[in-house]
């Protein structure tokens, strides 16, 4: 009797779930022959899949603000069609993938990835074959295997980002310090969570013949700083790169500063190192250090167009300064734009057409706000997202110091403190 | 000698439970085991199942030390038993209970089974093969227990305190089935039980321990009119009280 | 007993072939008419009914309370994932690397198993979980540390292949499951359960039995995992997360432990979730683990005696009813 | 490397292992004492942190009545699970609810307070002993503190009458239900108490440490470990322990690097479930195997 219950019970469940199923895919069925049968008057959908809860729920907020705010500032059309984000909760890749899903079933084409949307790797083996155009901030080096018609990376890859840390590491050594590649120690502490950045890093300083001091990763979730500021302290070092986040980076400089202990000199890998938590801080801790950032807005104003409306705008509407997180939704956003603007609106929801303007690129530095280029190569990366941005704490704001053409201010090694 | 156990000793911590017990049994011979409460009869049982290892002394089985050897093995070499509080498997069906003891001559299901219900069969438990044994009666689980014991195919069964708990009429039964193993198998038995009575009438030989030490070896009849016998049971009034038995 | 025996079959046969009318409705159903969500619901629910098989098996059946079962599951999508896109072998290499893993871990899972209980056994498993899941964090050359390795394009399926092998392997487990649970190992996994000494003492070696149950179970966990890996197309550390090892576990307990029905009819509350996720997009995340927190609290408050029992009881039933057919008939 | 060096270390080892055996004894006198194997004391460590932050930090509210309502809160949390989820005996059951509890209050505290870290941002003043050596002065107060917290509670079960009703019903509960202690609201009473030594430890780890929604799993792999070494119910063992693995994760770090911490700690405390199931300090029979 209960078994039969029970069958009861499943059979009437299946046919509920296929019958919603049945429902759903039909109404985006609908969803589709209408937006097709009025081309151009209905609004152009762009959609975002972003960490709006859980643990990373501060830089997916960045990200919504900065995609919502390039809308506002491109007139909410583009070629008189209208367009218009969409927003949704992506915070594990689970959730992600699920989303993706669902915005898909109700007639989604164009998305662009979220903050440390860890489910790109999934999208970028999946999209062609759903013919969605996707354009990835994801930076894993083997993000993309093979070719792909529909996936393009629009921003750095972390190959160039952390090899690109310890050139700057170099030039600063040559530069400040007085020495060249050969002699330069550097010391690097890392959580074992950003393993992958640290990686490229090293390979780096082993063909440039840079010498590793101290090479210390801790687990994410490491409390006690003490021993492994005991151990930077009993080593003979230059430079001291921290790759850290916010959980582990806080802690250490608060630990650095109650032992009273200033290293010669120290890049941070931008993550946790450019972000306003740092700077909460104190200038006491944060004055001198550099950073090497993603992209950044607080750059020479001629440097890119538009980056200091962005900036102005930004600070205006969210009552805070932007983080590159932000910028890098307003710029990924502007390079979708540039595309769509080479095409005929009709035609934006044929994403193959899409996918090719988005494949013709070709935009010179310094003409959008995030001053990168847009370039894509065989493999869809985009090969203009190469340029850093280092950048120097000074009574509580980061001012870029390098390279040359973007600099705000000339930077000063070593720091002398008040 | 078939079963045999020299001078075993086993303590636990500064207790010694046992003081240099040596037993005997010949192929197909009924033993007892009597004492009173506390005497180390249940150290005994489980350190010839092999629960328990003897701290000196050695155990023998058909001319092999078995001494250390797991429980598992023991029972490989022919040795079952049945335990004194066991619910026997509740989850399981009387069959499946049976059958795990059926598994340890026979590997396959189809071996296993047949021999499963002849023992099934055997203690009169015919026809209840597919129910639980939580849904059986006090002398049915008996019953069960000593047909998956049986069903290793034992030549020694050991069981401890088996008729604790039977009211008169089952006492009668069970002595009868008792008696119908050692006749139709050939098994040999060894009786660990609280109260002489019960067993007078099919034990060749009775040991008696007290206080962990063997006082007393003989026939039934040698036993229960030794002198020493009766000082150790003495005060415990249900010595001759046949049936009503406390654990 | 001729006509005994007969009976006894038909019983044996009796749920599975309702469970496999079952899936094969789901089967026919969700292809024709469902849609990509539809069929990423249905595989979710199958991935998690070999997860509930496999976590019956150890718990339910041979009483080993494995409280980390992700475990199993991440070491079959890390086998999967690394040796197909580490050292580029196919599809069956990765299953069994997945496989091999998965057996030795579990072997030295069961040799604790069968020294320590309880507790003990508890705490020793979260330290080899915790381990495990720095060690995947950690070896980025090889795991690709927390943003894991990507899948090589050509090995991507089309969602409904993906379906397909998502139930075959659903129904192939089940069908395990039920073999077992009447097999010999089933009945000395149970009676190991029930009562170690007696089934010590009947020639049973139940530490081989205990190591026995942990590495089934941990293959057809890992089964789960490889697949799922080719699911994802990519692997990542939050694969051994604690919020999969108590989903599989309610998944079992409102299902019923102990039967073949619980996975199965557990699932359900997957299916639930993935749909009102569906419905309230945003924000709902967090909810949906505390919805299934909740479940277990209910269950434990209603249940106090102990929720393993619940299971239980719920099979007793089903059993009982059955049973009682079976003298009727007679 | 130098000695003074090396003593620094062992010295922020101890003090720090003081906390973590505080932090493991109310773990350690749950499942030892009162029986009840509670899985989710980790992320309720969390919690008082995050409440201690909040209470302090964005309510404002003076120091000492936050401390006041943080007790009360945590008595009520702890009497409440006690009444609803863990009256029984089932330690199966036990283990899976208070996990469900854990995942409820993970994700509650990420609803409410952000998965942000946050920070009390107090600077600690170090006491310098000589020239080179030198300890935190929160961390020692903090030391002292957890001590001073044991002694009592140590005091409390043997000297008051509460006391020693929690150790009548803990060890026979039937002679204590004969002489008139409801031992069922002394159980409550029991759980309830340790619920406070949480919310002690909560404060202290808030004043050492930032804290993030799963700071919890951390404390309480940590507590997995001291009580292990200690044995399950040995409280004054579980000080000690906590100050050997604070001075253990000290050296691995320095010793052998940063990246073998945690492999070699875990790899160790499933080597002693293994070796000495029973603890470091305990002879094998006093406490049984199985819990």
């Amino acid at each position: 009797m209960l078994k039969k219950t029970i069958g009861t019970i499943l059979s009437t469940f299946l046919l509920a779930s296929t019958l919603a199923g049945c429902a759903s895919s039909s109404s985006s069925a609908k969803d589709e022959s209408s937006s097709s049968s009025s081309k151009g008057s209905e609004p152009f959908k762009i959609s975002m899949i972003t960490p709006l809860t859980g643990n990373n729920t501060f830089g997916g907020n960045e990200f919504k603000n900065g995609a919502e705010l390039a809308i506002e500032h491109l007139g909410g059309e583009i070629n008189g069609r209208k367009i218009e984000m969409e927003f949704a909760d992506g915070p594990d890749q689970n959730a992600t993938l699920s989303e993706f899903e669902r915005l898909y079933n109700k007639g989604s084409r164009v998305f662009v990835s979220g903050y440390g949307s860890g489910a790109d790797r999934t999208f970028a083996t999946m999209v062609d074959e759903m013919q969605v155009l996707y354009l990835s901030l994801a930076w894993d080096k083997d993000l993309i295997q093979g070719k792909s018609d529909y996936f393009y990376r629009v921003g750095a890859n972390v190959v160039d980002f952390s090899s690109g840390a310890m050139d700057q590491a170099v030039s600063v050594g040559e530069k400040y310090l007085g020495k060249d590649a050969k002699d330069l120690k550097v010391a690097v502490v890392y959580t074992s969570n950003f393993e992958h950045i640290v990686e490229p890093f090293k390979e780096r300083a082993k063909k440039l013949g840079v010498k590793l001091a101290l090479v210390e990763a801790y687990p994410n979730d490491t409390k006690d700083f003490v021993p492994i500021i005991t151990k930077l302290k009993n080593t003979d070092y230059d430079i001291l790169v921290p790759f850290q986040g916010v959980t582990d980076g806080t802690p250490f400089q608060k630990k650095m500063h109650e032992l009273k202990y200033t290293p010669p000199l120290t890049i941070g890998a931008g993550i946790y190192y450019d972000t306003p938590v740092f700077s909460n801080l104190g200038n006491d801790i944060t004055d001198g250090i550099l950073s090497q950032s993603y992209v950044t807005p607080f750059i020479n104003e001629e440097a890119a167009k538009g980056s200091k409306k962005f900036r102005e705008d930004y600070k205006k509407k969210y009552g805070h300064d932007p983080l590159t997180h932000a910028l890098q939704a307003y710029g990924i956003v502007n390079v979708l734009a540039k595309a769509l603007e080479s095409v005929d609106p009709a035609k934006w929801d044929d994403t193959k057409e899409l996918a090719a303007a988005v494949k013709k690129l070709d935009i010179d530095y310094g003409e959008l706000p995030w001053y990168w280029g847009v370039s894509f190569d065989k493999n869809n990366s985009n090969t203009k997202a190469d340029k850093f941005i280092l950048g120097q704490w000074n009574n509580g704001s980061l001012e870029t110091v390098f390279p040359d053409n973007l600099k705000t201010k000339d930077p000063i090694i070593p720091w002398e403190k008040k | 000698m078939f079963f045999e156990m020299s001078n075993v000793t086993k303590s636990f911590g500064g207790l010694v439970a046992n003081k240099d017990i040596s037993v005997e049994i010949a192929e197909g011979e009924i033993v007892g085991l009597i004492g009173p409460n506390g005497a180390g009869k249940s150290t005994m049982f489980k350190t010839v199942t092999g629960f328990h290892i003897p701290d000196s002394g050695s155990i023998s089985f058909g001319g092999k030390d078995i001494t250390k050897y797991e429980p598992n093995k023991i029972c490989q070499v022919g040795i079952s038993c049945t335990f004194q509080k066991s619910q026997l498997f509740s989850a399981l069906t009387l069959e499946e209970s049976v059958l795990v003891g059926a598994y340890c001559r026979h590997k396959r299901k189809s071996q296993a089974l047949p021999l499963a219900h002849r023992m099934i069969e055997f203690v009169g438990l015919g026809g209840k093969e597919e129910v639980k044994i939580s849904k059986l009666n006090m002398f049915e689980r008996k019953k069960a227990e000593l047909a998956a014991a049986l069903a290793t195919e034992p030549k020694l069964l050991l069981l401890d305190e088996l008729f604790a708990g039977l009211v008169p009429t089952e006492v009668e039964l069970m002595l009868e089935l008792v008696k119908k193993i050692n006749e139709e198998f050939g098994t040999a038995l060894f009786i660990v039980e609280h109260v002489l009575r019960v067993i007078m009438g099919i034990c060749t030989k009775v040991y008696v321990l007290e206080y962990g030490q063997l006082i007393a070896v003989g026939t039934p009849e040698e036993v229960t009119s030794s002198e020493v016998v009766i000082k150790a049971y003495l005060g415990d009034d249900d010595f001759y009280a046949a049936t009503d038995i406390k654990s | 007993m001729r006509s005994d025996n007969l009976l006894r079959r038909e019983r044996l046969l009796h749920p599975l072939t309702a469970v496999s009318l079952a899936l094969v409705i789901l089967a026919a159903f969700v292809p024709i008419f469902g849609d990509r969500l539809m069929m990423n619901i249905a595989i979710m629910a199958m991935i998690y009914i070999i997860l509930g098989h496999s976590w019956n098996l150890l718990t339910g059946l041979a009483g080993m309370f494995s409280i980390t079962h992700a475990l199993f599951f991440g070491l079959g999508v890390y086998g999967m994932s690394i040796s197909v896109a580490k050292f580029h072998l196919p599809i069956i290499a990765g299953l069994l690397v997945g496989l091999l893993i998965n057996i030795v871990m579990s072997a030295i899972v069961g040799m604790i198993g069968s020294k320590l209980s309880g507790l003990y056994f508890v705490m020793a498993q979260v330290g080899l979980s915790q381990t495990i899941y720095t060690l995947s964090i950690q070896l980025f050359p090889l795991t690709g540390g927390v943003t894991g390795l990507s899948m090589p394009r050509e090995y991507l399926m089309d969602k409904s292949t993906l379906y397909w092998i998502a139930l075959i392997l659903a129904i192939l487990t089940t069908l395990a499951f039920a073999f077992i649970r009447k097999s010999r190992m089933g009945t000395m996994f149970v009676a190991l359960k029930e009562n170690p000494d007696l089934s010590l003492s009947l020639g049973s070696n139940v530490g081989k039995w205990r190591i026995m149950a942990t590495v089934m179970s941990a293959s057809m966990a890992s089964l789960a995992g490889s697949f799922y890996a080719l699911f994802m197309m990519s692997n990542n550390p939050e694969v051994f997360s604690m919020v999969i090892s108590l989903k599989i576990i309610i998944v079992v307990i409102v299902g019923g432990i102990g039967s073949v029905w619980g996975p199965i009819v557990g699932s359900s509350l997957v299916v639930m979730d993935e749909l009102i996720r569906g419905i309230m997009p945003t924000t709902m995340a967090p909810f949906s683990v505390i919805i299934y927190a909740l479940v277990l609290i209910i269950m434990a408050i209603r249940h106090p005696e102990g929720l393993i029992s619940i299971g239980r009881s719920i099979g007793l039933k089903l059993e009982g009813k059955s049973m009682k057919k079976v003298s009727i008939s007679k | 490397m130098g000695i003074d060096t090396f003593i620094n270390i062992i010295l922020n080892g101890i003090l720090i292992g003081g906390v973590y055996g505080l932090v493991a004894s109310a773990f350690t006198f749950q499942a030892g004492a009162l029986q009840i194997v509670n899985f989710s004391y980790g992320s309720s460590t969390m919690l008082a942190m995050y409440l201690t932050f909040f209470l302090i930090k964005e309510w404002n509210i003076p120091i000492v009545f936050a401390v006041v309502i943080l007790f009360a809160l945590f008595f009520t949390i702890g009497w409440i699970m006690r009444r609803t989820i863990l009256n029984n005996t089932n330690h199966g059951t036990q283990i899976l609810t208070t996990m469900a509890v854990e995942l409820v209050i993970i994700n509650l505290v990420i609803i409410f307070f952000t998965g942000f870290p946050r920070d009390m941002a107090i600077f600690e003043k170090r006491i310098n002993i000589t020239d080179t050596i030198s300890v935190g002065l929160t961390q020692l107060i903090c030391f002292f503190l957890a001590a001073a917290v044991l002694v009592s509670f140590h005091l409390f079960l043997n000297k008051t009458w509460a006391g020693m009703s929690i150790r009548a019903v803990v060890q026979k509960k039937e002679i204590a239900n004969i002489m008139g202690i409801n031992s069922e609201r002394i159980m409550d009473l029991a759980f309830s108490i340790s619920y406070l030594i949480i919310a002690i430890a909560g404060i202290m780890l808030m004043t050492m440490f930032q804290v993030e929604p799963h700071f919890g799993n951390y404390m309480m792999t940590i507590s997995f470990l001291v009580c292990v070494t200690a044995g399950i119910g040995n409280m004054g063992g579980s000080f000690l322990s906590g100050i050997i693995i604070g001075i253990l994760s000290a050296l691995i770090t320095t010793l052998l690097g940063a990246q073998f911490h945690d492999p070699v700690l875990f790899g160790l405390f499933v080597l002693i479930l293994l070796v000495r199931p029973n603890g470091l300090f305990n002879s094998s029979k006093r406490i049984a195997r199985q819990i």
